[in-house]
Parts: structure tokens; C-alpha cells; sequence
């Protein structure tokens, strides 16, 4: 950030993104130039695929809500001033609730999901409690013990899968929920049959209030307001009598609950069994989702929208250009993390200059960027 | 109607059988010179959307390998009554859906055989991915085979790692070979789809023997392969594939074990000097007894558990 | 030309156009600079004769560290020119300025805290790659340096364990080391003891005296008057007068400044205490390295009275404040706010304590009392966030925060005036009042206040100090600590001096002149004998 | 176990540090200087496609060291383009960096070689061999203990493991006693004092982050080209996450990076030789108990010996000088 005459605010908010994904997919359509396809038609295909039709949209909605998850996770230990690597571990172990929802899964979809809810959140809470607590107490750094946590979190659902609750004569995955107990789709919905036979269903609805509620505890409570303090000042808050200690285990364990909620969309909800490994990344994207989304609710609804849709996008392109493999997909998604995340300011002198062209400002925009490559 | 293929999400390339259903569908288009259409998925909870596609484009048959197909199958078999599918490693009960199953554990029975009658030092070892009923089964049938021909027989036997991401890791799988060859086996079986290739790395490099997996791989290391493996996933998919072409299209379930040629311990060129012709008639008499059912090879997947170890 | 102190539109180097031989070593014609919105210096003209000390006074954000950030490279000018020794120089970077011979005493050090000081010292000025050679002949320069303006430091020790007065020696030496002629310090005595004080100008004086030209930002009119040749007198971004300082005062300069008539001494009648507010027994404190900091120390503070502790810094003041805040636990002794001892356990005791009726204003504003990051209106809750009048439950009532710090604002005149501005950009002097504001405007039994004025303009000084006053008026009791000597001798009504963790005297009001309190603060028990 | 068993687990564990150590100490580099450095992940998984499939196709091992070298150091020149330039998320960045290399890779490899994203494999000059130090035969022979240490442990290695140990000393050396160490670490500690001193920092921090990109780059050879005999997709497997929890376990210092490093190759060596083994009392634990020893291990360490580690004051964040 330099010193500089302020954009207006649509530019900042909207232009510049805009600008950064078209360069993403300007430079992905080279990649997909090299294997002799049109890059054109590439982008319309997965925009199409991404938007164009009720269930490209279920998708990526569905896709949405896992990376809502699992970015507010990340988001929200971010404001405390710390980075939790182990959203992926936590979400893997809360998992773990399909055993409730299993049990319930005779009664109704709402206890099932009420009860998933609490259990995923606990799980997932619990997986986050010793991280938490060992960096509140003794100062053990949480991005290590967080990724060795989900290295652990792995050998133990290898174990749970692979002896405890699997069923046998198929191959490390749980018993499937009977019909009876799954959770709605929206198509299910009267008037939403327009999602056709996307996947995405009522946990959509649980991500949206899981970002409400990460607004109001960060900027409406009096435990978000510490959660921040300890985010930019250790000192101010030890000067102020908050506890460190209890911030950080219980901001950690909210986290790790949001984490924990990825099991109630995917496991519960979509695959309605467990299987090895059902997270699949989305932990990790999640980082970036967070971080693209500056951390803030909307910001991480936004830009898990965006994930989402390179997801269902890319899939729709890997099945409508069958040279474009899926690797050629990931290759796209990374460059758009890339640009519209980390060279998001990328066309800010630029366009100062644009905007800002007869006011003095403008120089010194111009050598504060420059004083950043030195 | 032009037939479908749809890989796991291991991908089309894993060493393992998705690569070999690849390969049964491209001796399908040598053979016929029929196109087919492919997909790999990148999500699970992609694959019912994937399935519908092919559908209701009119492909079939639509075949999947991998017991992970079985849920969405289900489902999407139901919506299009008047398409084929098939699967392979499990079992989807619709007049539409043909299922193969293979019966993993008698080929390893073979090999372990193999393997024990090749080891001098009476050890031997077994390297796989990570705990995995259908893996757990081929080691469960090796070890079966190889106290077959050596009761006091000491099977070393190795998990790489605790998740998919094993089936990659082919540094690791390569010392985890060592550590075996270093604790005195000289004979390795891997069943790690990609990875395996650093176990039999190991093998070769300590002028010890391989044994490889799903498909034939004896070439990889002329000399230090006792033996592969092999799981006719490609017949699978090919047959499907023509069965349609020729309208001799049956569903249900089709178990391949030894008495269909569906596994098997690959022989050839690679490897004929390595095979004593009493080792050959040996591996023959047991198949033979395997397939008169005199020996009866456990399945781990029916209880999740081994009866020897 | 005595009266150029007057705004009106006066030629601001008038002063300096006058005919006397001196040779100019800096001129500044015309610079301007903005940091986005807001102007820092208005095109500013300004000559510095060579072989001067050149005096700089001005409000908080006046524009004076902007300026000579500019003359140092470190922001380039919008617009305007630079002449050093007569050449037009255009400044790219700080690399350029010390080949020019500039060097500069930044107000917020620029030393690397976990270096050693001989590190600091060659940092950016290796003469190889191989550091053993640099430090080498740097060992045998800093040597030199050393006897030639007894600015002694122990090379080896590390910077973040030294007290602020050797950290700024190291400044300066860096800045030698550099063979700097044209020397810029902005601030220097605001972190010293008088003591340090007299040293640095003693220093600045033999600089002078060997041709090197100097200048001095300072909010301490009586520095300017002590030692420099000529003073420039910032505002809002503008050189509002340049004079010789022998033909002004220390209230011209002020009224210049602030453009308006200030008192520069504290006016208060006698004290009347009443009951023990503050009771402290036989306290002893260790600091994070475990060493005892604070060594058996007893005090008590009565309502309506003002202790000050005196001390050179460094000497347990810091510690402890911390642990009668309840910010670090004792290792013996108890405190005791109206008569009820305070327990200390977990890390939240500064919440005990402010219930217990005990308001703290920290020696280090940025590093303690203030989230900078933080809305105005969010510092005003600080440490009272869980109050009920900030909300019931869990809900943070924002509205009641925000109309709470409106008329805060108002109140202690804090400017700008918009709670929803970010705390950053308030200058020190405001970013000092918002502390205040917060700790002073609620009802509370003992007030304890470290290093209230630091850095801070006279402006607010004043304003600073009235209230404290007004606090003793209703009754408080009140614990003062600063390394400012007047500041102590003009507020306090009782006088404690620290020295090494103990109490080694106490002094009442008036008893306390200036040289018997240096010798105490230097440790000498008794300064009879010491005559 | 025996003697020989032991210096046995502990070749094997020096075998699974080397990778772990060159990507920490290339960390050490970027994070020294103030820029983190999560995607070492896909430095070395960039470099060791490029490594192989240079040696597959010119035949030469060293070539494949040389491309893995560049590629990684165009990936970690991308990065300081981010994190200096563009004061961009360095977090993000190394993010992309990570997926995009999980991404190219495969592409390319599928592109070039059809073997389903693996490169052939490799054999003869196209792999760094071991090398036998002089005498080691004798010395086994001959001189009990000491001689087996020698001939088993120091010696047969390929060459990456002893630039690898090499890259030890030579960091500490670089990082404590020259000029460049001094102004890496400073720009880390305190940007603007570097500044005000008359350096850039952006060009020290691109010139840190060069260093981690020619680390990381023979980190990932050593993977495709030393250990391993080709690339496989994702052959790195969470490796450069574990060197980054070890750069921090060491608290951003060369020589405890190495003994963390060692540290983690012996547990994980000792994890394989554990699985399925029967201990006296407990019996026969899950071999995920086993498995995830290294992991739980490293926590307790941590927790127990290493507490509070203080990384680079201005790690992470962008250098801005005015707002
Ligand atoms: N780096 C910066 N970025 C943005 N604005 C700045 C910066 N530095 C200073 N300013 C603005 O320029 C004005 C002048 O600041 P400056 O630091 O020069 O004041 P000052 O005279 O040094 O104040 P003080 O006496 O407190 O040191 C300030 O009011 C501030 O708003
Ligand atoms: N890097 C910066 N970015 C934004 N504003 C700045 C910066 N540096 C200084 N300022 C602003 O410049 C003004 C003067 O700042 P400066 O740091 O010179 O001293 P100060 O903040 O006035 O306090 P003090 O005089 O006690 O140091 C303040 O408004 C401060 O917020
Ligand atoms: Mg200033
Ligand atoms: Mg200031």
C-alpha cells in the first residue's frame, strides 16, 4: 500500500479484481493455446459451466460452501495475528460425525443435521484444542503443530477407515445414510429446481450463517474486539488484562469448529458416507480463499465463490475439451490465486495514473512503487 | 452409442487401474477402430454429475472402475434404465449395471508362491500404499501363497503412507524397500500404484526381485522382476466395451479370478530365467488347486481381517 | 528583526538572507510533499549556515520529520530543490544523503534491536564482504570516536538490551562513522535523562566547534534556547519564521508555534491529602530475564496528592509501573488499592486492577497504550471493553463506544476529531491525549501516569499537565513517573528517587532542587557528602 | 537391534532429511530476509520434474540438477516479484506457487514424455550414483565401530547429500559472517533501518530469495534424481510443509535446522522399521499409531524442549514506507 491518491472505491473493489482474472486467464488461455485449443471458447466453456445453467450453479455453490468454511476458518485466526494450517486435519477428523448422523439416520433429515452440526463443530473444535493450547501456553509455534496435526489427523481416519468403522467387503468408507435422514437438496426445494441435480443443499444455508456469525463475534462482541487487539498488539492486550491464553484457545476452537462443518456439506450432506480423504485439498484452498478475501466475511464469500466456480468450471472444460485435462485446469485456478491474490495491486499505478493523472498525488505513488523494487 | 470412460479420481494415470482401464479401452479402439469418450473427475462429488452426462449424451456403455463409483452409480443407473454400465471392484445390484469384481487375492496367492520358492533367505517382503481393504487383500493372499510353499516363511510387510497420497510417494516407498532388503528380504511384492515403482527401484538396485502390480511391468526391470501381478481390468473394460458393440450385453455381476484369466502372475520374456521350471509347475499345480477349489484363498475384504500374518 | 516571530507574511528566511560571510550548507527552496491527502510540508524555503546548530520547533505533525526525511532521501520531495555547500542536488536515496555528508538521528530509532552495537554501527557500511574485517577496523574507528567525544558504548552488547540513551548514542555514532558534516536529530532528548541531555549537547557543541553544521528538532524550548545559532518554527506544514535564537524567547518561539499565548509553567496550589489510596509494601520484581528489577520497594500515595518518581531510565520505574498496573506479577511484596490487597493470577491482571479503581497511562503509548491499527473510538474502550456501559452480555454496544469518544474528543481536544479515523495517523501529542482521555475521564481511586509529555508538542504539554492537576483537585491519588526533572519538580507534591530498583530518597515539594535530585538519581546517597 | 542395524536406520535417516534440509535451509534464506515461504512445497516439486526430465532427455544427471536450479529459481523469482514489487500476500503467492507447480508439472510431463504425467525412468549417468570415500572398505575391515560408521553411514552417498551437509556450514558462515548475512538478517529484523543506512531492500530480499531458489532447486533434484529414479505427479508429499515446520523448530538457524532435519528422517526411518513389530507389554499397536509418530513426537519436542520461537520481526510483511 502506498501513499496514494485514493482510487474511487468501485475501482478498488471492482475493477482491479476484474483486471487481475482477466490477465489470469489471458495468460492460462496461452497454456491453452499450446495444446491447440481456443482460449476463447476454453473461458466461455467455463464460465458457461461455472454459471451458465441451474446445476453448473448448484456446483459451484456447493463448492462454495465447503471453501466458505474452511476460508472463515483460516480468516478468523488470521484477525488474532496467527495461521491455521490445519483447517484440513480438523475438517478431516470432524468427518467423524457421519457415525451420529448414521446412528440418527432413521428419525429426520433435521435432526441429523442438527446433530451433525454439533458433533462436526466439536470434532473439529477438539482437533484445534492442543495446537491452540500448547501456542498459548508454551509458545509452540501453531504453523507447525497445526500441519503436524494433520498429518496426524490422517493416520488417525486411516485407522478409524481402515479397522474401526468400516464396513466390510467395501473399502475403507463407512455404512451409507439411508434415504431417510439425508439432507435436502435445493432442487428438493420447491421452486429451486432450477439447481437440477447439483449437490449443493441446506448446508449452503449453515455457510452463509457461519459468515454472519464471523462478522458480528469479530466486529459486534466484546470477545471479537479482543480477538483483534491480540491480532495487532500482544502488548495492548496484556495492558488491558485480556487473557491471551483464553483468546487464543477459544478463537483457535471456533475455528477449528468451522473447520469441522465441511463434514456436515460434503460428508453428511453430499457423499453421505466417509471415505478416505474426503477433504480433498478443500483446507488448503482454503488459506487462499481467506486471504483473497482479505480476511473479511464477504471478502471470503466472494472469492469462495470464485474457487468454486473454477472448480465446477474447470470440470465442465476438462469434459466439453477433452485435450484440456484436469492438470491443465489446476494450472488456471493457481494462476488466477496468483494474480487476483498476490499481484492484486498489479494495475494500481497504472490505473492512479489514470485516475489520479493531474494531481500531485500521483507522483508520489509513482516513487513509493518505486521505492518498493528498490 | 460411443462408450464411456470415467476414471477415478486417482486419475487416468496411476500406475494402477485406472491406467489399465485406459489401456483396455485404447485395445478396444486398436480393435475396432471405434472412438470412445473419457473423463476424469477432480472432486468426488463429481461423479454422479459425470455419470449423467455420458448418459444423457447416449454413451454406453458408461464404465468406472472403482468401488468409489458404487453410491453414485446407484443412483444415476436408476434415472437411465436404457443405459449400460459397468463397474469394476464393486457391486451395483441394477438390471442395468454389469459389476466386476476380481478376485485379487488368488493372483497374490500365485506370486507369494513365486516369491517364496525365489527368497534364499526366508524372508520376503510386501509393500503397500496404506491400509486399504482391497490392498490388505492382495498382501493377505501373498502371504497365503507364500506359506503355502514355506510355513515358517517371514513376510515383512510396509504401509508407505496413511492416505492416497501414498499412492504417489515414491521416495518413501524406495525406503521402505531398502529397510525390508536391509532387514533380509530379497524378494519385494508392490502394490502402491506409482509409488510401487520406488520399492521395485530398491529391489533392482540391491540386484534383489520386484514383483509388480495390476499391470504387467516386468519390463521395468529385465532381470530383478520375479513377476508381476496383473488384474485384467483392461479385459474388463474392452469386453464391456465390444459386448455393447456386438449387442451381447449382459448385466450383473461377473467375478474374474483365476479360472476366467482375469489375475494371474505374468510371465514372459522379461522374466523367463528367473522362473525354474519347477517353480512353473509348482504355480501351475496351485492355480490348478485354487481353481478346483482345494485351496481356499481368504478374502480379506469379507471380514476385514487375515487369517495368517 | 526580533519580531519575525509574527506569521504574517514575512519572508521566512529573512533571517538568514541577512549579510554575515557564514557559508550556507543546506537550502531548501520550495518543497513540497503530501502524503496523499494530507500536505506534510507546504513549499517550504529554508537556509542552514554552515558550522550552526539549527534549531527546529513545531506542533506534533507539524511537518518537521517529513522535511528532513526528505533532505536524508528517505521520501522524495514532490517538488522543490536541495542545495548542499551551494550545489543543486537532487536526493534519491538515503545512500546518496550520506555520500552527501548527511547524516540523520531519526525520532523512532533505526537500529536493529538483536545486533550487537558495533554491527549497527557497519551496517550498510562494510568496507568487505568478510564481516570479521569490517568490525575489526569499525572496533579500532569506534575507538576513536569514543575518546574524541566520550561517547562511550560497549560494541559487543546488544542493542535491544541497552538503555535508549546508549541506543541513541549509537545513532550518532552511526552517523560519525559515516564522516556525517551535516548532522539531523529529530527529537534526541525526548527518550534522555538531563543528565544525557547535558552530555549530547556538549557533544553538539564540540561538533560545532569543528566546523560541522547541525540540526535540531526538539519540542523543548529550553534545548533550543540553550545551544542552537538560529530556529525555524514549523506549522501545519509551513516555515512560519526563521530567527537568531538569541533575538527571541522561549514565549515568542511557543506563541509562534501554537499560535496562541502558552503557559510554560505549571501553576498549582498547596496539596491537601487525604486517606491512603495507593499502598505499596516491600515489592520486588523481576523482569522477562528473570533479573530483579524492582528491589523491596515500599511507597504510598493518599488521595489528593501527587508522587513523583524521579530516576534516571533503566532503573526500575518500568517495572514497576507494570506491576502495580497488574501487568507483571511480583515476586514478593503486596499492593494494595484502598486498603484491599491485590491477588495476582493468570494473565489478566490489569482487569483486576482497573475494577480495584486503578487507571494506568503507560510510558510507551504505541507499544502499550494504544492498538495504532485500531479506530480512535475502539482505543477509547481499551481495557474497559468488558464494561456494561459498553454493552450488556457478549454484544459490544459500537454506538455508546462511539458517542463515548465524540465527547472525549471534545473534551481533552483531541484532533482530528473523527472517532472513526485510524489511531495512526494521529500525531503522538493527539495519540497522548486519547490515552489520557481514556484513563482520566471515569471515576477512579489512584491514577498512575509514566512519561506523560514524551515527544509531545508544548501545546499539549500544557493541557497535559493542567489535567493532571485537576485530577489531584477532585481528590485522586496520583503516581507520576518521568525522566523529565521539571516535569516531576513542577507537578509532584512528594518526590521519590529511584536508583537501581530501591527508594533511595524522598524529598518533599520546594526541598527539591534540581542539582541535589541529579545526584540522587546518579545514586549518590547523600549529596552533602558528595559536595 | 544390533550395531549395524542402527547405523543402518541412521543411513536411512540421513537419506530422508537431505531433501527436508535443502528445502529449510532455502527457507531460512527468504524468511531471514522477511518474506515467508510456504511454497517451498512446489519448489521442490517444480524442480524435481525439471531435474528428471532434463536427465532423461540429455542423459546427463548434472544438467537435471542444473534445469531443477533454474526452474525453481524462476519460481522463487515469481514470488519476490509478489512479495517485493507488488507488496503483494506473500502467503497467496506461495499458495499459487504450490498449486501451480502440482499443475505444470503433469502437464508438461504428459505433454513431453505420454506416460501419464511421470518422466521415464531414470538409470546409469542420467542419476547421481553413490560415491565410495576412499578407504571405506578398508576402514570396515579393519577398525571396529568407528570403521562400519565410516564405510556405512559417512560414506556410499551420492553427491547432493554432501553438498546438502555442505550447504550447513556455508549458510551459517554466509548468514553470521558477511556483509550479505548481516544486511539479510537486518532486512528481516528492521527494513527501514537498512533503509535509511542507503541499501535497497527489495534487491537484498530478491537476492535472499535467488539463494532459497537454487536450495530448493537441488532439493528437488535430489528427489527425482539422487533418492528417486524419475518424477512421479505430487512426488513431494507434504515434504516442503515438513521442512518448514523444521525451519521454525530451529528458530531459523542453520545448524539446529540440520539436527531438526535428522531428527525427522530418523523418526520417520524408525516409523518404517516399527510398523507391525510386537513390543513387550503393549503387544502390537496400529500400525497408524506407528505411522504417526514422527508427527506426535515432533509436537511433544516441541512443546517440551523447544518453546517460544521468535521468527524475523518483519516477516511477512510487505516493506511500505509511507502510507
Ligand atoms: N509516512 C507517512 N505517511 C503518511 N502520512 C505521514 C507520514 N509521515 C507523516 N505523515 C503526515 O505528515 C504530517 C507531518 O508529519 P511529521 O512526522 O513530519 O510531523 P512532525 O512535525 O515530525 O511531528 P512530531 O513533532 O510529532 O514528530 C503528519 O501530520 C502526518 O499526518
Ligand atoms: N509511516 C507512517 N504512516 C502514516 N502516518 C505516519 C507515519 N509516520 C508518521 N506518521 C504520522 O505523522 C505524524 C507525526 O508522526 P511522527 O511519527 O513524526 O511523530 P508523532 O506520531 O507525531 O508522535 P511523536 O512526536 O511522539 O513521535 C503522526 O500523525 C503520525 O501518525
Ligand atoms: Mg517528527
Ligand atoms: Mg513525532
Amino acid at each position: 500500500m502506498s501513499a496514494r491518491q485514493p482510487l474511487p472505491h468501485w475501482v478498488t473493489a471492482f475493477l482491479m479484481p476484474a483486471l487481475n482474472v482477466a490477465l489470469a486467464f489471458v495468460i492460462g488461455g496461452l497454456v491453452v493455446l499450446a495444446i491447440g485449443e481456443n482460449p476463447l471458447e476454453a473461458v466461455s466453456v467455463l464460465i458457461y459451466g461455472a454459471f451458465g445453467y441451474g446445476e453448473g450453479w448448484g456446483y459451484t455453490l456447493h463448492f462454495a460452501t465447503n471453501f466458505m468454511f474452511t476460508g472463515l476458518a483460516v480468516a478468523l485466526v488470521f484477525h488474532m495475528g496467527m495461521f491455521n494450517i490445519g483447517v484440513e486435519g480438523q475438517a478431516y477428523v470432524a468427518g467423524l460425525a457421519i457415525m451420529v448422523a448414521l446412528a440418527f439416520d432413521q428419525t429426520h433429515w433435521t435432526v441429523v443435521f442438527v446433530t451433525s452440526i454439533i458433533t462436526a463443530g466439536v470434532l473439529g473444535a477438539m482437533w484445534a484444542l492442543i495446537p491452540a493450547y500448547l501456542q498459548a501456553k508454551r509458545g509452540s509455534h501453531i504453523v507447525i503443530t497445526t500441519i503436524m496435526f494433520n498429518f496426524i489427523a490422517s493416520s488417525l481416519m486411516s485407522y478409524m477407515l481402515g479397522q474401526v468403522i468400516t464396513r466390510p467387503g467395501a473399502n475403507a468408507e463407512t455404512e451409507t445414510i439411508d434415504p431417510v435422514g439425508r439432507l435436502p437438496l435445493l432442487r428438493d426445494i420447491p421452486g429451486l429446481e432450477f439447481f437440477g441435480f447439483s449437490p449443493v443443499n441446506v448446508s449452503i444455508f449453515l455457510a452463509i450463517a457461519a459468515g454472519f456469525f464471523v462478522y458480528w463475534l469479530l466486529w459486534h462482541t466484546k470477545f471479537g474486539y479482543k480477538i483483534r487487539a491480540l491480532g495487532h498488539n500482544p502488548n495492548a492486550v496484556r495492558y488491558a488484562g485480556v487473557s491471551a491464553v483464553t483468546v487464543i484457545i477459544i478463537t483457535m476452537m471456533i475455528s477449528g469448529a468451522l473447520a469441522g462443518l465441511v463434514a456436515v456439506n460434503e460428508a453428511v450432506g453430499v457423499q453421505k458416507r466417509l471415505v478416505v480423504g474426503y477433504v480433498n485439498g478443500a483446507g488448503f484452498v482454503g488459506i487462499a480463499v481467506a486471504f483473497m478475501g482479505r480476511s473479511h466475511p464477504i471478502g471470503v464469500a466472494l472469492s469462495a465463490l470464485l474457487f468454486g466456480a473454477l472448480y465446477q468450471g474447470g470440470q465442465e472444460l476438462a469434459f466439453e475439451m477433452p485435450s484440456v485435462s484436469r492438470d491443465m485446469v489446476v494450472v488456471i485456478q493457481a494462476l488466477v490465486i496468483l494474480f487476483t491474490g498476490a499481484m492484486s495491486e498489479l494495475f494500481r499505478p497504472a490505473l492512479e495514473r489514470v485516475f489520479s493523472a493531474r494531481s500531485p498525488g500521483a507522483e508520489t505513488a509513482k516513487a513509493a512503487s518505486e521505492s518498493g523494487s528498490g | 452409442a460411443e462408450p464411456a470412460l470415467i476414471y477415478d479420481a486417482a486419475g487416468k494415470f496411476d500406475k494402477s487401474f485406472n491406467e489399465m482401464a485406459f489401456g483396455g479401452a485404447e485395445m478396444y479402439k486398436e480393435a475396432t477402430g471405434n472412438e470412445y469418450s473419457e473423463l476424469e473427475i477432480q472432486e468426488d462429488s463429481q461423479r454422479e454429475q459425470a455419470l449423467r452426462r455420458f448418459a444423457s449424451r447416449g454413451a454406453s456403455p458408461v464404465v468406472v472402475p472403482g468401488f468409489t463409483w458404487a453410491e453414485p452409480l446407484n443412483v444415476v443407473a436408476q434415472e437411465f434404465p436404457d443405459t449400460h454400465f459397468a463397474i469394476i471392484d464393486a457391486v451395483v445390484e441394477q438390471p442395468n449395471v454389469r459389476s466386476v469384481l476380481f478376485k485379487e487375492q488368488e493372483g497374490s496367492f500365485l506370486v507369494g508362491a513365486l516369491a517364496a520358492m525365489k527368497s534364499e533367505t526366508g524372508t520376503i517382503g510386501y509393500v503397500t500404499a496404506f491400509d486399504f481393504p482391497l490392498l490388505q487383500a492382495f498382501g493377505c493372499g501373498y502371504i497365503q501363497g507364500a506359506r503355502a510353499i514355506n510355513p515358517d516363511i517371514e513376510v515383512l510387510y510396509n504401509f508407505i503412507g496413511t492416505d492416497f497420497a501414498a499412492f504417489n510417494d515414491v521416495n518413501t516407498a524406495g525406503e521402505v524397500g531398502i529397510s525390508q532388503l536391509e532387514r533380509g528380504a530379497d524378494v519385494i511384492y508392490a502394490a502402491a500404484g506409482a509409488a510401487g515403482e520406488g520399492a521395485l527401484q530398491a529391489a533392482a538396485d540391491a540386484g534383489k526381485y520386484g514383483i509388480g502390480v495390476d499391470s504387467n511391468q516386468n519390463y521395468l526391470f529385465p532381470g530383478n522382476m520375479l513377476t508381476s501381478m496383473v488384474k485384467r481390468v483392461d479385459v474388463a473394460v474392452s469386453d464391456a466395451f465390444t459386448d455393447e458393440m456386438n449387442g451381447e450385453w449382459t448385466s450383473g455381476v461377473e467375478v474374474l479370478g483365476l479360472a476366467e484369466e482375469g489375475v494371474g502372475a505374468a510371465m514372459d520374456e522379461y522374466n523367463a530365467d528367473l522362473i525354474t521350471d519347477e517353480m512353473m509347475t509348482k504355480v501351475n499345480e496351485l492355480r490348478d488347486q485354487i481353481i478346483a477349489g482345494e485351496i481356499e484363498v481368504h478374502d480379506y475384504r469379507s471380514d476385514n481381517s487375515c487369517p495368517v500374518s | 528583526m526580533s519580531e519575525s516571530t509574527d506569521t504574517n507574511g514575512q519572508r521566512p528566511d529573512a533571517a538568514a538572507d541577512r549579510p554575515q560571510g557564514r557559508e550556507v550548507a543546506i537550502e531548501l527552496r520550495g518543497i513540497n510533499k503530501s502524503f496523499g491527502p494530507v500536505r506534510a510540508n507546504k513549499n517550504i524555503d529554508l537556509k542552514v549556515e554552515k558550522g550552526t546548530v539549527h534549531g527546529i520547533v513545531g506542533e506534533n505533525g507539524a511537518g518537521k520529520s517529513t522535511l528532513m526525511s526528505i533532505l536524508y532521501g528517505f521520501y522524495t520531495a514532490d517538488s522543490g530543490e536541495i542545495f548542499v555547500n551551494g550545489q543543486k542536488v537532487t536526493i534519491t536515496d538515503s545512500k546518496h544523503a550520506l555520500e552527501l555528508g548527511i547524516g540523520m538521528v531519526h525520532q523512532h530509532f533505526m537500529l536493529v534491536e538483536p545486533f550487537t552495537i558495533l554491527e549497527n554501527i557497519i551496517l550498510g557500511a562494510e568496507d568487505s564482504a568478510i564481516l570479521e574485517t569490517s568490525i575489526a577496523r569499525a572496533r579500532a574507528e569506534l575507538k576513536r570516536l569514543a575518546e574524541d567525544y566520550s561517547l562511550t558504548v560497549d560494541p559487543d552488547a546488544v542493542v535491544g538490551d541497552v538503555s535508549v540513551g546508549q541506543q541513541q548514542r549509537v545513532e550518532i555514532l552511526k552517523a560519525l562513522y559515516r564522516g556525517a558534516d551535516i548532522l539531523i536529530l529529530d527529537e534526541p532528548t525526548g527518550v534522555l535523562t538531563p543528565a544525557e541531555a547535558d552530555h549530547l549537547f556538549r557533544i553538539l557543541e564540540q561538533l560545532r566547534e569543528q566546523g560541522k553544521t547541525i540540526i535540531l528538532i526538539t519540542h523543548k524550548l529550553r534545548e533550543i534556547m540553550a545551544i542552537t545559532d538560529n530556529v525555524s518554527v514549523m506549522r501545519q506544514g509551513e516555515i512560519v519564521s526563521t530567527v537568531r535564537t538569541a533575538d527571541t524567547s522561549p514565549d515568542k518561539l511557543a506563541e509562534a508555534m501554537v499560535g496562541r499565548h502558552v503557559l510554560l509553567r505549571v501553576e498549582k496550589d498547596k496539596a491537601n491529602p487525604g486517606d491512603i489510596r495507593l499502598e505499596v509494601n516491600n515489592l520486588t520484581v523481576k523482569d522477562d530475564l528473570g533479573v530483579p528489577r524492582v528491589k523491596d520497594v515500599s511507597l504510598t500515595v493518599r488521595a489528593g496528592e501527587i508522587v513523583g518518581i524521579a530516576g534516571v531510565a533503566g532503573n526500575g520505574q518500568s517495572e514497576l509501573l507494570e506491576a502495580i498496573s497488574g501487568m507483571r506479577e511480583p515476586v514478593l511484596g503486596e499492593i494494595k488499592i484502598s486498603g484491599n490487597p491485590v491477588t495476582f493470577h493468570g494473565d489478566d491482571g490489569a482487569a483486576r486492577l482497573r475494577r480495584a479503581g486503578l487507571a494506568h497511562v503507560p510510558e510507551d503509548r504505541q507499544r502499550l497504550g494504544l492498538v495504532t491499527a485500531f479506530e480512535e473510538w475502539e482505543n477509547s474502550i481499551l481495557g474497559y471493553q468488558d464494561d456494561d456501559r459498553y454493552g450488556k452480555g457478549l454484544q459490544l454496544d459500537i454506538k455508546a463506544a462511539r458517542e463515548e469518544a465524540v465527547r472525549r474528543i471534545e473534551k481533552f481536544d483531541i484532533r482530528p476529531t473523527n472517532p472513526r479515523l485510524k489511531t495512526a495517523n494521529f500525531s503522538g501529542g493527539n495519540q497522548q491525549k486519547i490515552v489520557l482521555a481514556r484513563e482520566m475521564d471515569r471515576d477512579l481511586e489512584v491514577l498512575i501516569v509514566g512519561q506523560p509529555t514524551r515527544g509531545v508538542d508544548i501545546g499539549a504539554i500544557e493541557f497535559i499537565h493542567n489535567q493532571i492537576i485537576a485530577m489531584r483537585d477532585e481528590g485522586k491519588a496520583i503516581l507520576l513517573v518521568s525522566v523529565e526533572l521539571d516535569e516531576i519538580r513542577s507537578l509532584s507534591d512528594r518526590i521519590l528517587v529511584m536508583f537501581d530498583g530501591h527508594i533511595i530518597a524522598e524529598v518533599a515539594e520546594g526541598e527539591a532542587d534540581e542539582r541535589t535530585l541529579g545526584l540522587y538519581m546518579a545514586g549518590v546517597n547523600e549529596p552533602a557528602a558528595a559536595e | 537391534m544390533d550395531f549395524s542395524d542402527i547405523i543402518l536406520v541412521l543411513d536411512s535417516s540421513v537419506r530422508l532429511a537431505v531433501p527436508l534440509l535443502f528445502a529449510a535451509l532455502a527457507g531460512l534464506y527468504s524468511e531471514r530476509s522477511g518474506v515467508v515461504d510456504i511454497g517451498l512445497e512446489g519448489k521442490l516439486l517444480g524442480a524435481a520434474f525439471a531435474a528428471a526430465a532434463a536427465a532423461a532427455v540429455t542423459g546427463s544427471a548434472w544438467i537435471g540438477l542444473g534445469a531443477g536450479i533454474v526452474v525453481s529459481i524462476s519460481m522463487a523469482m515469481i514470488h519476490a516479484f509478489a512479495s517485493v514489487n507488488m507488496r503483494g500476500n506473500q502467503i497467496i503467492s506461495g499458495v499459487a506457487l504450490n498449486f501451480l507447480a502440482l499443475g505444470v508439472t503433469v502437464v508438461l510431463a504428459e505433454a513431453w514424455f505420454r506416460r501419464g504425467g511421470n518422466t521415464p525412468n531414470l538409470s546409469g549417468d542420467q542419476r547421481f550414483g553413490s560415491i565410495d570415500l576412499p578407504f571405506a572398505a578398508e576402514a570396515q575391515a579393519n577398525i571396529p565401530f568407528v570403521g562400519e560408521i565410516y564405510a556405512q553411514l559417512i560414506s556410499g552417498h551420492n553427491i547432493l547429500v554432501y553438498l546438502a551437509f555442505l550447504a550447513v556450514p556455508i549458510t551459517a558462515y554466509v548468514m553470521f559472517h558477511t556483509r550479505f548475512g548481516l544486511r539479510v538478517r537486518a532486512v528481516g529484523e528492521n527494513p527501514t533501518a537498512l533503509d535509511t543506512a542507503g541499501m535497497s531492500v527489495g534487491w537484498l530480499r530478491y537476492q535472499a530469495i535467488f539463494v532459497t531458489g537454487i536450495l530448493c532447486g537441488a532439493g528437488g533434484a535430489y528427489l527425482s534424481t539422487a533418492q528417486g529414479a524419475s518424477f512421479t505427479d505430487n512426488m513431494t508429499a507434504g515434504r516442503g510443509f515438513i521442512a518448514l515446520a523444521a525451519l521454525i523448530f530451529a528458530k531459523w538457524r542453520p545448524w539446529q535446522a540440520m539436527f531438526t532435519c535428522l531428527l525427522f528422517g530418523f523418526l520417520s526411518a524408525m516409523q518404517i522399521r516399527l510398523q507391525g513389530v510386537e513390543f513387550p507389554l503393549i503387544g502390537e499397536v496400529p500400525v497408524q499409531a506407528i505411522q504417526a509418530l514422527p508427527y506426535i513426537l515432533t509436537v511433544i519436542l516441541l512443546a517440551g524442549f523447544v518453546g517460544r520461537a521468535i521468527p524475523p520481526k518483519s516477516i511477512g510483511q510487505p516493506y511500505v514506507k509511507e502510507r
